[in-house]
């Protein structure tokens, strides 16, 4: 079946609320306007305005109610329309939702998934084109998906729902009409993937960064470098054994990330492929990022703010210098 | 919406006939603008998000012309008007929306972030409730550094909701400042009408909650606004903070993204004819202020302007890639 | 502080003796907890930040005794008397004070985070107005389940400056969530009297922002309390969510380490005229239902209570450093 | 003069509010009730309730109009009472300090401070012992300042007033009974600094780690290892340069960072000195961190999850194994 990105989180939506009637979808404008972006159009009609609950201008209360819904025995899908917006409930997510079953000696688990969409790339400028998933994963004690395909889009939501632990989803709208084949493969919130298989230098990327990554190689093997391509998928945990698996491989890794450069993820990555893997590197790990701005309006700036994959295709050939 | 909609705005229009030309003049600024807008973004010629007036025109031009060009505004993504009537060129929002560096943000704030020091306009906003502790920082300032000044602060109904508007308006009132909080309600915040996102719908009867003066005014009447706007900056100047609630309604989608299927297009129907341009015009008319042949003869003029500012935004220049990074930090 | 203090609670207690002597006990059982806590963290045996609520006992022993086992409470970082009345052993409360793994949060939490699941004691927090958002949510979870429970949510008068209390008060009022919010009131924000930090202090004004239910109480008088709780459960129950005040003081600083130079001692002395405990027993003792020998007697079996929960912590354990990261997850 | 890092601090605040009288201190009872670390204890009465302005329990509309206030012609300095309730200003911080400036075309300068507790070590258990100016380094457009020392804590305010761009101020309580000289040195918010001198090892510390860095480095020099110490100082922008100087004089590095080691700013200084120095490390950087767990009560459970100079010489001498 091919379907859209967008279809496949939706489809992945209405499964969660068909499969479990303690699952119900909370956030503004998810019932009657459908989703800001349209994800969840149609799920009103089908499971009713208790079940695909518009919220009012209110994050920090609604991320609140749904830690408390969670631990009162639901299973809440909170939506913050987009990342942008996520600072104001951060307190509940930080100092609730991730810490309390460590604070209470385990007693309470909190089985909550909070839906965002994040990233840039539609000239919303500066206040709508934060890329904060990379950032979030320094949290410990939630966990932090980040579909680039149809299947995760489709997939990641069941299992970050029966995770257990609080689970970030972020939704990327710059992927929202790419096409595919969902396929039957089981989708686990667990692992990075190697999307294109390689030789010669890893790439490392997550998210709306996944197809500027394999753009990028496409256009290094016309020029006779073969790179592999992993998908994080997971930003917290990091299934560093797949990436330091590639890299052992490859000797050589750029890490592509939306997000700003200074204490990104890409640092991460950088820091435990030197900590794991120094003695197997050929050169040192590079980075393509966001550049460290906020992003302008102009297309031409935005542009030259992300990650793209002509710059991808610079700094891998930087690597071979 | 379960808000029993008004008879149109009527009655003798209070002002000499100057001064109702020019709010006439000014409302059609906007809705001229905004149209113009829309059709660029349809052309492509604007992108991002573009949050329409239309409709609304009364509240900005109303309430602008109240104040003075010592006050400081606040808005929010949907302040094309207010950034004009302000006093920003539009040809400098214009090539703003252009994303070109002649634009009031130098093309890098688009429809939501429109700037202008000189002015005193300081945004577009696009974090609802976002602007209000800002305008409390201002009116704060303007408190402590003794100058006479007001500051308006301009929000929909949807951001009442907002901590930020609790916390806010709380500071204002406990440390009595300048501040007008103007607060837009069209009934809808994005595809959510008030009823189904507030508790209480009457929002004036939240300002006791911060012993905070407060009213309601029809906000498609240009002259009950103007005259509301008037009694609250006096009120701000005077005592301190008050609220004001200006009841009105978007004529267009919430933004070019929005299918606009959550309302009834009979309810839109029957706030068009509250429409503040027709109606303001037919009062002037019946009172003799004001011609079909001078309202074309506005609109024309209205129409020059709109076209030099789309003159001015395709001849502007994109900021050069090399200054991407300007201005991230003071120097 | 402005307000007026009232006088001291007094007039018959309308309770059968059994039932005044169990609210006695409880407000003892608090009281005699809290003045051994005082004195082991001078000793060093309790740690980090502790904050007494002597003075106010009437609050969560009127409250506590009107909620049922099935109902839910969410509390602040004062909140020892609420976990003991809630059904927490006293002796894991100490020992979660000593930082000991028989502690209620298994040493994890401390004074400002005592956990039971078991009795639906939801903490514990240390941030103020972080607990009402989670209310909200029990509340949710327990109407959409079809539960008959309620959600007492506990906070102080400092916490309802905070955009969390008003977001959180739209939201119960709006969805009719089954949410007692009980206010502390004790007219200090830490060393911030309520006059200077609210625009309102009149902080059941602010109810009707939310179309909520909302009447002030005697904080001090445990049947006062009592009564009001009683009927707070049951309009939460009933119709949807209420607004509490319950107007009471604290004897002690804020926490340890305030100096507590803020406020004048005569206050502190008028206020304790007023002591939760002494009035009531002095009302019970005038009707006979209470002997001076009697209450003492009580007061012995506590003190018994007390030194057997302080045994009971130091002879717990120590959770072993390498079970530091479990729980971060659920497995 | 021999005065405590919180008489320091104080000092600093004093002259702050003398010198310029478009300065003001705000926040929750810095006032009335001196500051709940006395940090601005008596400056009410020198300075009187305007200038030394207590503030609702409101840190997003305090914050918010200490904004405003500066960019209406004031010098606020912003106290978030701690670094732990900074989430929930958290937005204003971002979305408009952090922003404002290169948003609007650099028309509005935010000449504002704001100034915060952090850290933990005092049994403050879970929601009140996080550590996160590391993470915040990450945000473009704010300047982020960690003062270790008495002339730091004396001086960085007048250093971030005078800058001109929002400067958060982290203040550690764990030093606060500290004492030393004060000396006439001027201050800037603009370099790292030695603060021991070394050749086998570097370790990069800032803020509470770094005394904890320098009982390290004359541990180790016990054992015949003679470490260099370099104090970061500010987190935002990093000076690299001092940085890399002493790591390619050292060719070994270790990075002590109280924040949590995932996406923290240790990540950070690892991937640059791999991107600037790679080829002059004679063995991969290591880091020592806050373990990546909510801090708990219990004293020996939170010493466990801190950095501690025991953990530093380990770490050190794995370097050389
Ligand atoms: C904090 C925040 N949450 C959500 C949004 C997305 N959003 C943009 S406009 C809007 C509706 C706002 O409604 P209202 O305040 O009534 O203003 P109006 O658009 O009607 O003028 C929403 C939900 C946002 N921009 N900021
Ligand atoms: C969000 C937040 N800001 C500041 C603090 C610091 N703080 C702890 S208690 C307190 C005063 C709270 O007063 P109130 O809500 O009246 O409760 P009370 O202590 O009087 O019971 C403050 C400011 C905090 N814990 N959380
Ligand atoms: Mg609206
Ligand atoms: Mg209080």
């Amino acid at each position: 079946m091919k379907i859209t990105y967008r279809e496949a989180l939706r489809l992945g939506l209405r499964e969660a609320l068909a499969r479990d009637e303690r699952v119900f979808l909370m956030g503004e404008d998810v019932g009657r306007y459908g989703g800001t972006y349209a994800v969840s159009k149609g799920l009103l009609a089908e499971f009713g305005p208790e079940r695909v609950r518009d919220a009012p201008l209110s994050e920090l209360a609604f991320v609140g109610a749904g830690i408390g819904a969670a631990l009162g025995g639901m299973r809440p899908i909170v939506e913050v329309m987009t990342v942008n917006f996520s600072l104001l409930p951060l307190d509940q997510i930080v100092n609730t939702a991730a810490i309390l079953r460590h604070m209470s000696g385990g007693q309470f688990a909190v089985p909550l998934v909070i839906r965002m969409a994040t990233g840039a790339g539609r000239q919303l400028a500066a206040q709508h084109s934060h890329s904060f998933e990379g950032w979030y994963a320094h949290i410990p004690g939630i966990k932090i998906a980040a579909p680039a395909t149809i299947d995760d889009a489709h997939g990641m939501l069941g299992a970050a729902l029966a995770d257990g632990n609080p689970v970030l989803v972020f939704e990327y709208p710059a992927l929202f009409e790419t096409t595919g084949e969902l396929s039957a493969e089981a989708i686990d919130i667990a692992h990075a993937k190697v999307r294109r298989q390689g030789t010669r230098v890893t790439l490392v990327a997550y998210g709306n960064c996944v197809p500027k990554a394999l753009q990028a190689a496409d256009r290094l093997a016309e020029e006779g470098i073969n790179a592999e391509v992993v998908d994080l998928r997971v930003l917290r945990p990091l299934d560093m054994d797949t990436v330091l698996a590639s890299v052992r491989k490859t000797r050589r890794a750029v890490v592509v990330d939306d997000g700003w450069r200074s204490g990104g993820l890409s640092a991460e990555i950088m820091a435990r492929v030197m900590e794991q893997a120094f003695y197997d590197l050929d050169a040192p790990v590079a980075r393509v990022c966001r550049e460290e701005v906020p992003i302008p309006y102009a297309r031409h700036l935005e542009e030259a703010a992300l990650p793209q994959a002509d710059k991808i295709v610079a700094a891998v050939k930087g690597l071979f210098q | 919406m379960s808000t029993p909609i008004p008879p149109p705005p009527s009655g003798p229009v209070p002002y000499p006939p100057e001064k109702s030309i020019a709010l006439l003049t000014d409302m059609l600024r906007i809705r001229r603008l905004e149209e113009k807008c829309a059709e660029l973004y349809g052309a492509g010629k604007i992108r991002g998000f573009l949050h329409l007036y239309i409709g609304e025109e009364a509240v900005a031009t109303g309430a602008m012309r109240a104040l003075l060009p010592v006050d400081s505004v606040v808005a929010t993504y949907r302040e094309h008007g207010h950034a004009l009537l302000k006093g920003v060129a539009m040809t400098r929002i214009m090539a703003e929306m252009f994303g070109k560096k002649e634009g009031c943000s130098r093309g890098r704030g688009g429809s939501m972030h429109l700037f202008d020091a000189a002015t005193r306009f300081y945004g577009g906003n696009a974090i609802v409730g976002g602007g209000l502790p800002l305008a409390v920082g201002f009116g704060l300032a303007a408190k402590m550094r003794g100058e006479e000044r007001v500051t308006a602060c301009f929000f929909g109904d949807g951001a009442v909701a907002e901590g930020a508007f609790h916390e806010s308006m709380n500071l204002a009132a406990l440390w009595r400042l300048p501040v007008a909080f103007f607060c837009e309600n069209n009934f809808y915040a994005m595809g959510t009408a008030i009823a189904r996102y507030e508790a209480q719908t009457d929002l004036c009867a939240k300002a006791a909650s911060y012993g905070m003066e407060a009213f309601p005014v029809d906000g498609m009447d240009v002259v009950a606004v103007h005259e509301g706007a008037k009694r609250a900056r006096e009120h701000a100047m005077a005592s301190g903070p008050v609220f004001v609630e200006f009841r009105t309604y978007r004529f267009r989608a919430h933004s070019m993204f929005d299918p606009d299927l959550y309302r009834d297009k009979s309810e839109i129907e029957q706030w068009k004819t509250r429409g503040p341009i027709h109606t303001f015009s037919a009062r002037l008319k019946a009172q003799g202020d004001l011609t079909e042949e001078r309202f074309l003869e506005i609109d024309a003029e209205v129409a020059g302007e709109v076209d030099a500012a789309v003159a001015f935004a395709e001849a502007g220049s994109w900021e050069p890639v090399e200054d991407l990074a300007k201005d991230v930090y003071a120097p």
